[in-house]
């Protein structure tokens, strides 16, 4: 066929379409604007629900694409993108310009900047960290507060910018309930005297094998799960967090002090996605995450013809249903051609 | 009966304070009262937004209502843009316009509070009237108010005020003409008839009490509302 | 506690203050409390930084109070504050200058009703003219007097005698923040610095030589709560506000509170007191309670000031630490002089608490 | 309180850090299903104490893992082992067993309990 699809974002979707298309015959031009390919996988340690290493689904996503028809541009980021009736031109930062027949958008999703929650002293307080910071220590595989003593107190905060008006996001993020368990876990494995303390309004746990690690999580690792949406944090002289939440349940304010608070950061709109969304013309729903046509059954398709959907820039969704959904962005642009040519 | 909910949304308070609640608690948190006394914010708003009739009665004849101090520091946090503050303030206004104050303790004060900053409004201009602060009603102001109000005038008077003068100044004698105003505004946009609420059930409440309510502050009725506690409010 | 993420925010959080020309309303608790507050901010103002500030002498209450009370219907109260903006329309001002928060943040909450409202404010409109006969164009600027000292703290800094500086040390002083509930929790885009971390006072404190103290308890309410104060029978949770954030404070050795709410200054003072008299706790340093002032007067005295011209002798809590500390000279005797020739100098009864 | 009118009000505020969670301790190690209570409800809405009096055993689980116990060390006598709540428990706590633990707690540690 000969026919030459950009994929831009180099992430679990992007890989996955990229892999997919080559196989399908495609000629691919895989763009992602930092120096390496991987997205937000490169910075997790280990994954929900079965808890295999990230590595793991590193490794497949980049044998996928080392296929000899993918051209990977790292360090590479489109400036300019115009349409055509016979397909698209896509301008890089250096001023490459790269003919495609059709383009997969697959930017992703960045972190809820945890800061724009002021009340919780992310970026302020010492030992107030975000769950990709938490992250970052278990790979390192040392858990440790700013005066580098280990915490013996540890709490999560659930929906930090999601299900939240004044962070500007309506929208649940679904992944964030049982990556906070997961997370909660992993503290205790590495800090077996450390209390645990989840704080979540509801725990969304919508996905295969999710409930049955919170159910883990209570039983085995003693983790405390109260009903409530923490209202603030501050911190007191001797360098502790003192929060304040409604334990809903026992209908009472309550008051703790922790050695360590982690925020649950939500998924947002990628800026990356938000760039090409301006350049493009691509639509952006009232989640402000890419329009697809149809929610139900046009999930891949756009309101530009030829562009296709993959991945967290739709909506926020864990990494099964972002290779599900990159491969029937594949399968999309396959229907695309076939109805084109014929 | 009446449909509360319906009354309710007429307060322009209760359409601005009340959108979809999902229970999170993040009001009672850091409520003031919620701290100390058997208050929960979050519950009355999910019982508001339950719209059952009854219970909002009941509500509406409740001492929970007359526990939040209107610091609105809910307003700040809600994640869905709710004010439970402003809905307590709904909820008191309409208490009084239908008399339910009264069945309540915390209730009942609202006539102490029409006697004296009430008053003062439509007497002097001022929500506070510097005689009317003395430290029979307010102890805690201490021998340091003992001796300012000894001494009013000269205080006052190196203080820069103009007490009681005419022309601007601090704590000025307000214009005859400005305090008919004043008046006419509470009588045109529904004071008046909110203070006459007020009276007229704390009279009647007081008759069924057995006490006496006489004009002013001195007089059994007033002395009870204003002091009496019954130790049930808090933990 | 990192520094620079409070300056993140607080770079998102300016609003605009005007230059000149304020309509300045008064405080129903200021005057009754602190007028030397205002008349220190008013000669600030006048003489200091040579603004044109007006005060109408037919303004009255704006019901806050009152509002915040219950008994006073939301209708009546924003014809009143009408009718102050209808003052001010024929005064020929456009930037209002109210000295009390609770009318702060009730102008501010008028202005967004009649703003998503429309309807709202032409049936006020209607009521004032039925009422008055008066119209009124809405303020082009609304700014809280703290603001204003804030916008102009860097001018007072130039002409300071005195900074909140500890003498004998050369350390700054410890110094308390408490911004009134109605400054910014309502509407954090109307507070200097929001609503999480208020920058209006701490703004003042540092240019004036001081250091911000951020205690856990720092957001409470200090428990006014309106008729939470107003009857007797409701104090006891009014002092437990103050209570739980004295205890919160205390850990941190504050030298001193600074305030903008009218109310709070009063209430910190005076719970003081009361707690000291009840329970025989103090929670300032050297077995002394922890001075409470209002930004005028701490302007006041960074600028030299008689600290008796500002009226600290009606604080029940001594002030004196402070002035020690700062290494202002005043004169014992003058506290509590009446000024009046021929007349024996009275003294309070217990005041020295 | 007789020279002001007014006695300074307690917070009603859980404190996490000065509560004792004794109670909750010996009840998690003698009968550790306790732990995965999900707080449904479905025990309090078939309780047939709860029929007749306040008593939640929703809320006993919260409380006690609080370590606010008066409320529950009252509470527990209400109970009348019917067991119906150990039938509708979805995540099958054995609730009379941990009625059973509590009541054992509350007489282990009296006054300590607190």
């Amino acid at each position: 066929m000969g026919k030459h699809v950009v994929v831009i974002g180099g992430g679990t979707a992007g890989m996955e379409a990229a892999g997919q298309l080559a196989k399908e015959g495609f000629e691919v031009s895989l763009v992602e604007k930092e120096e390496e390919t991987g997205g937000h996988i490169k910075d997790w340690y280990k994954l929900f629900p079965d808890r295999r290493n990230s590595s793991e689904i590193r490794d497949y996503l980049e044998k996928k694409v080392t296929s000899k028809s993918i051209r990977i541009m790292t360090g590479t980021y489109i400036e300019k993108f115009h349409s055509y009736r016979d397909g698209f031109s896509l301008f890089t930062q250096d001023g490459t310009e790269l003919k495609a027949d059709a383009v997969v958008v697959a930017t992703g999703f960045d972190l809820f900047k945890s800061e724009k929650k002021e009340e919780y002293g992310y970026g302020i307080y010492d030992n107030v960290i975000t769950s990709a910071d938490l992250e970052a220590m278990f790979r390192k595989g040392k858990i440790s507060m700013s005066d580098g003593m280990t915490p013996k107190t540890v709490g999560f905060v659930h929906c930090v910018g999601s299900r939240d008006e004044k962070a500007g996001n309506f929208y649940c993020s679904k992944l964030c309930c049982v990556t906070a368990v997961k997370q909660a876990i992993e503290v205790r494995e590495h800090l077996p005297e450390s209390k645990v303390f989840s704080f979540y309004m509801d725990m969304r746990m919508g996905g295969a094998y999710y409930e049955e690690l919170y159910r883990e999580a209570q039983e085995v690792w003693g983790i405390n799960f109260i009903r409530g949406k923490v209202s603030e944090a501050s911190e007191s002289i001797n360098n502790k967090i003192v929060i304040k939440v409604e334990d809903t349940l026992a209908g009472r304010p309550l008051k703790m002090e922790l050695d360590m608070l982690v925020l649950m950061a939500g998924m947002e709109m990628s800026e990356g996605g938000n760039r090409i969304a301006a350049l493009s013309g691509l639509k952006k729903g009232e989640n402000r995450f890419f329009a697809p046509l149809d929610h139900h059954f046009a999930n891949n398709l756009s309101n530009v013809k030829g562009v296709f959907f993959a991945g967290t820039c739709t909506a926020p969704m864990n990494i099964t249903e972002t290779i599900s959904h990159a491969r029937s962005a594949v399968s999309e642009v396959i229907n695309y051609f076939n109805n084109t040519n014929s | 009966m009446e449909n509360y909910l319906e009354l309710l949304k007429q307060d322009i308070r209760f359409e601005e304070g009340l959108n979809a609640c999902m229970n999170c608690g993040v009001c009672t948190a850091i409520c003031p009262a919620a701290e100390f006394y058997n208050y929960d914010p979050r519950k009355i708003i999910d019982l508001v937004q339950s719209g059952d009739n009854n219970e909002i009665e009941k509500l509406l004849k409740s001492e929970e209502i007359w526990y939040c101090g209107e610091c609105m520091s809910c307003k700040t946090r809600c994640p869905r843009g709710n004010a439970p503050g402003l809905v307590i303030m709904a909820l008191r206004g309409l208490s009084q316009e239908l008399g339910f104050f009264v069945e309540s303790e915390k209730g009942r004060q609202q006539l102490a509070v029409k006697r004296t900053v009430g008053q003062w409004i439509l007497d002097h201009g001022y929500c506070l009237y510097l005689e009317g602060v003395g430290t029979d009603l307010h102890p805690e102001q201490g021998p340091v108010w003992d001796w300012i109000q000894d001494n009013y005038r000269e205080v006052f008077h190196r203080l820069g005020a103009n007490y009681q003068g005419e022309g601007p100044g601090i704590l000025r004698k307000i214009p005859v003409e400005a305090m008919e105003e004043i008046r006419k505004i509470f009588e045109v946009t529904g004071g008046n008839r909110r203070y006459e609420k007020i009276e007229y059930y704390s009279k009647k409440k007081a008759e069924e009490m057995n006490m006496k309510l006489d004009e002013g502050i001195d007089n059994e009725y007033f002395r009870y509302i204003y002091k009496t506690n019954n130790g049930s409010h808090t933990k | 506690m990192k520094l620079e993420g409070k300056k993140a925010i607080w770079s998102e959080y300016q609003k605009e203050i005007a230059d000149d020309r304020f309509f300045y309303v008064r405080s129903c608790v200021r005057q009754n409390f602190f007028p030397g507050s205002e008349t220190t901010f008013l000669k600030i103002m006048r003489k200091e930084l040579m603004k044109d500030i007006y005060e109408h002498p037919c303004h009255t209450t704006c019901t806050g109070i009152g509002y915040h009370g219950d008994i006073v219907p939301v209708e009546t109260a924003m014809t009143v504050v009408a009718r102050q903006f209808s003052l001010m329309t024929e005064a020929g001002y456009e930037n209002l200058l109210p000295s009390c928060i609770t009318s702060f943040g009730l102008y501010t909450e008028i202005l967004d009703t009649w703003h998503h409202f429309p309807e709202v404010e032409e049936k006020i409109r209607k009521q004032l003219r039925k009422a008055t006969g008066r119209e009124f164009i809405k303020p082009k600027n609304l700014a809280h007097a703290s603001d204003v000292i804030y916008k102009f703290r860097k001018e007072i800094s130039a002409k300071a005698k005195f900074r909140l500086i500890n003498k004998n040390t050369g350390e700054p002083l410890k110094v308390v923040d408490h911004i009134g509930c109605h400054y910014a929790k309502m509407f954090p885009s109307k507070g200097i610095g929001g609503a999480e971390y208020p920058y209006v006072l701490a703004g003042m404190v540092e240019e004036w030589g001081g250091k911000v103290i951020d205690y856990p308890e720092r957001r409470h309410c200090c428990g006014f709560g309106f008729r939470q104060y107003l009857v007797q029978a409701n104090r006891g949770f009014s002092i437990a506000c103050s209570k739980e954030k004295f205890e919160s404070m205390k850990p941190f050795k504050p030298d001193m509170i600074i305030t903008n709410c009218p109310g709070c200054p009063m209430f910190l003072d005076r719970w003081q007191y009361v707690i000291n008299e009840m329970e025989g706790k103090r929670y300032g340093q050297n077995g002394e309670s922890i001075p409470v002032f209002t930004y005028e007067e701490v302007a006041g005295l960074v600028l030299g000031y008689n600290p008796w011209d500002l009226g600290l002798q009606m604080h029940q809590t001594d002030c004196e630490p402070v002035l020690d500390k700062m290494g202002i000279e005043y004169d014992p005797d003058e506290k509590y002089n009446t000024s009046i020739p021929d007349e024996k100098v009275k003294i309070p009864g217990l005041v020295n608490v | 309180m007789d020279k002001f009118g007014f006695a300074i009000s307690k917070g009603r505020q859980i404190d996490w850090e000065a509560n004792n969670r004794k109670v909750a301790d010996f009840i998690r190690e003698n009968e550790p299903s306790f732990k995965l209570c999900i707080a449904c409800g479905g025990c309090t809405a078939t309780c047939t104490a709860g029929k007749f009096t306040e008593f939640s055993l929703r809320e006993l689980n919260i409380l006690i893992h609080r370590g606010e116990n008066t409320k529950p060390m009252n509470d527990l006598k209400k109970c009348m082992l019917c067991g119906k709540c150990t039938l509708v428990c979805p995540r099958g706590v054995n609730t009379r067993n941990v009625v059973f633990s509590a009541r054992k707690a509350f007489q282990i540690f009296g006054d300590d309990a607190f």
